[in-house]
């Protein structure tokens, strides 16, 4: 493990034609990282991700994507993904191909990936249309012969979450909602986090969740990185935000403008943040 | 929306939702009304309801309505916090959820839902953003609770992808009445008041079973606004 | 859920004949509900427990078990279980069928009871001659065509495990090492949690780990109810007692004389402790 | 056990597999001695040095040894605790543990291990404390570090039982003497200071290969028996 800037982490770590997992549900989305994967152009990688909201719905705007692996794509609490959909329904800026699953197996699935299991198990994808949609088998008990599920384990490439701690040796701490990060980070070949802070010795905290610095690759500080998610105990969920991506990415015009202003043309996650002030004070 | 008597539509099926939660039921809850219903039955009859999100919060107890499933109130008011894969595995295949809410851009006569595609998958008109935790929730819970808007193009008589199965369907509320499961086919049992039977006909796009007891339903009390209320505007936007 | 006394929790919960999982890793061994066990004759039970150690050693001297399910038999630290020997070498008090597991193998049944499903998967039980002692199946991947082990679940009629605290209504918190008691617990068809306190409210801690009250049927208070195991900040583990165990346990006559004394002749956990504390005094 | 120079038999052993620990490496820990070759290591020329202990204690750091792999110590000296599921499931079989110490009642020439019965399984002369996390610790770390006093009972031909393979063991520190495999078998490459060979024959329940380039161990320093004797002060009994 190593704290590097972020910039030099996705440079290293993250390839052309990679399978990547930004995780973060709801909570610690790790919108710093994708904005860097987007300033450095990185392209046709698999995105995987349980929840495909704003975070995906701008690295495939930004035609990075060749594929995504999902269960969810939403802006949740607000509508439609707009450059998802538009990707998907029009092939804008390129075709989309997908994997779709549900929550339980994609949970399923990264739990087996940082189990180093080639599958998981699980009671699901029982009639309907998706298992016809997607990557299931069906498995059978070896000693009730009940017959179950089985998906492929997720093994990413590079694993990227965010996290509010990490120390100075490298080792990590989140807490709040922890969603599936830590299976996220455990079964990818190899991960970045992203920090709010680095601190000289963690604090154990009710709920949190230690990753170790032998299972990161890079820890990068990125305040706010975050954002428009939240990182619990440090900022909240930026609402607004996500009301108001409805619009910008409505228009395809739009969305590049507000990308090229606050992504491509800012180094980092403190210039992201001066320039969304910029806009604000603006108005 | 708004109606006679002073109350919306949406209101209405959260108060008409929120009714059939008895008190200590375990709800696995979605955001939107399925949120508005689980935590205004917790704050008028049901205080011993369990809300469950499936961001891992189990038991959470939010002020004011959450705007997505994994907001920090959640978190930081809930008795346990779990991972994802954990709340998947062991909670809700577990089998210790009573109650699922979901909803859905489309339903049919046997409470299939669609969340996933309007129009063929491969080439969709419009890609909705798919199932979520909600074909596990449909068959993992005892008890099935879909709250939908009544329209045509809502409740078709052909699905246009089937995202989960209505097995456990056990009453679908909408902004005009209730549908419950009658020998397998979803049948009106219930108008809102100021609701008629053919406004609900029309609003179906299939050929729609009534109940022969057919009865009204009661408008939301006093006491169930006022909480309703104070949910949304602490809370929604 | 009901807070009520050890006792009865054992005697309307334990029935005889019953598959019991008594859990706690080294950590928050629910001795006192062995010991109620004992006091109340329970027969005929299929006892599983990862570490059978003095707990078990207990209640299979005692003639309450009939077969033991398990992955490490050992008094920790110091050597043999004798009474659990002596059952095995020698059928007394009565013959014991053992079912053997790896710790893994032990760790995924449980996993897999908990989450509902008939059997869990591991790379494990290859080669040896383990495989063939035990119920294990081979499972192939139907992606990659691995073959995995399949462990059937664990679904014990009672789990019981020993926690820090209870709140009022019934919820449960342990932290420290938390081993594989709630897997025990949402395994198990019903299940007792014995407490060294009952407070107002649970104060999350690091590392907590709660079970909610309406996944547990009894919460009984019982101080002390570890010795001599140890709950992490109330007491320590009793390292002098697992080295007394080994010379009381060797003889059959000693061990039914200190049983008889210290269990059988007490009510409860209370007087367990105070005839331990009279007999050091009388030394 | 006491030997010439001042130390015993046991505080070589501890001593050598100390010494075989690369600073850095993780190190899934059992009880007793290959619980004070760790710590000793990370006393000493390795202090990065991460220690496993299978009650879920990742990274533990002891001032003390333990008695049991439980012991509340582990937990609050540790980086992480987790769950022993989870400590199965995404650490060990994981891949990410670099080292496993293990111990046996009987190993054959192979490296393969017997902790579970000595006579037939099922009428066994003595029932041993049975296989615990050895079989996975055996095939899913990528070295295993074997601990084991010399004897012709514990040195035999045939197991009485297998527990677990000797397919990754890498090296058996011993009382007398360090084995390693050579071409599929075990084979003395180092006697402690003051062992002779006949000895570790005559110590052996098989026909023993030699290394020809046999070395003879360094005695443990003044500085290893010094940090050895505060673990074991503090903590042993």
């Amino acid at each position: 493990m190593a704290i590097v800037p972020l910039s030099e982490a996705v440079r290293e770590l993250v390839r052309d034609g990679d399978v990547v997992a930004l995780e973060g549900f709801t909570h610690l989305i790790p919108h710093a990282a994708g904005h860097e994967i987007v300033r450095q152009r990185k392209r046709d990688l698999t995105l995987v991700r349980m929840t495909p909201d704003v975070v995906y719905d701008q690295l495939i705007g930004m035609g990075c994507a060749r594929k995504l692996v999902f269960s969810w794509g939403g802006n949740p609490g607000v509508g439609s993904l707009h450059r998802l959909r538009d990707a998907v329904e029009h092939g804008w800026p390129a075709p989309l191909e997908l994997e779709e699953h549900s929550h339980a197996g994609m949970a399923a699935a990264y739990a087996a990936g940082a189990a180093h299991l080639p599958f998981g198990v699980l009671r699901g994808y029982r009639g309907g249309d998706l298992p016809a949609r997607t990557r299931v088998a069906r498995i059978a008990c070896p000693f009730t012969g009940e017959e179950l599920a089985a998906v492929p384990a997720h093994r990413p490439d590079v694993g990227i979450v965010h996290a509010q701690q990490a120390d100075r040796r490298g080792n990590v701490q989140l807490w709040g909602i922890v969603g599936v990060q830590k299976e996220a980070v455990l079964a990818s070949a190899r991960s970045i986090v992203t920090v709010e802070e680095i601190v000289d010795e963690l604090e154990p905290r009710p709920g949190g969740v230690v990753l170790p610095a032998w299972v990161v690759d890079a820890v990068c500080l990125a305040p706010g990185g975050a954002h428009p998610s939240y990182a619990h105990g440090f900022y909240e969920r930026d609402n607004d935000f996500y009301l108001a991506w409805d619009a910008i990415s409505r228009d395809r015009d739009r969305f590049r403008a507000w990308m090229q202003r606050h992504v491509l043309d800012t180094a980092d996650v403190a210039e992201y943040h001066a320039s969304l002030a910029a806009e604000a004070a603006a108005v | 929306m708004s109606r006679d008597g002073g109350y919306t539509a949406d209101e209405m099926m959260a108060v008409e939702a929120a009714r059939r939660l008895r008190d200590g039921a375990v709800c696995f809850v979605g955001i939107g009304l399925p949120s508005l219903a689980a935590n205004l039955a917790r704050r008028t009859h049901a205080p011993g309801c369990v809300l469950v999100y499936e961001s891992g919060t189990i038991g959470a107890k939010p002020s004011m309505l959450p705007l997505s499933i994994g907001d920090g109130e959640l978190a930081e008011t809930a008795d346990a916090v779990v991972s994802v894969p954990e709340m998947f595995a062991y909670w809700l295949q577990g089998g210790r959820i009573d109650v699922g809410f979901l909803g859905a851009a489309q339903i049919d006569r046997h409470g299939n839902l669609n969340s996933t595609v309007i129009g063929p998958y491969e080439a969709p008109a419009v890609r909705l953003p798919g199932g979520g935790g909600a074909p596990e929730i449909a068959l993992g819970v005892r008890d099935v609770f879909v709250m939908l808007r009544h329209s045509p193009r809502a409740f078709v008589s052909r699905l246009d992808f089937t995202t989960s199965l209505g097995d456990n369907v056990r009453v679908v509320v909408t902004d005009l009445g209730l549908l419950e499961p009658v020998d397998g086919e979803l049948t009106l049992v219930a108008v809102h008041p100021g609701v008629s039977v053919e406004q609900v006909r029309a609003a179906t796009g299939w050929d729609l079973r009534i109940a022969c007891d057919l009865r009204e339903t009661e408008p939301p009390t006093q006491a169930e606004l006022e909480a309703l209320r104070a949910l949304r505007t602490k809370g929604a936007r």
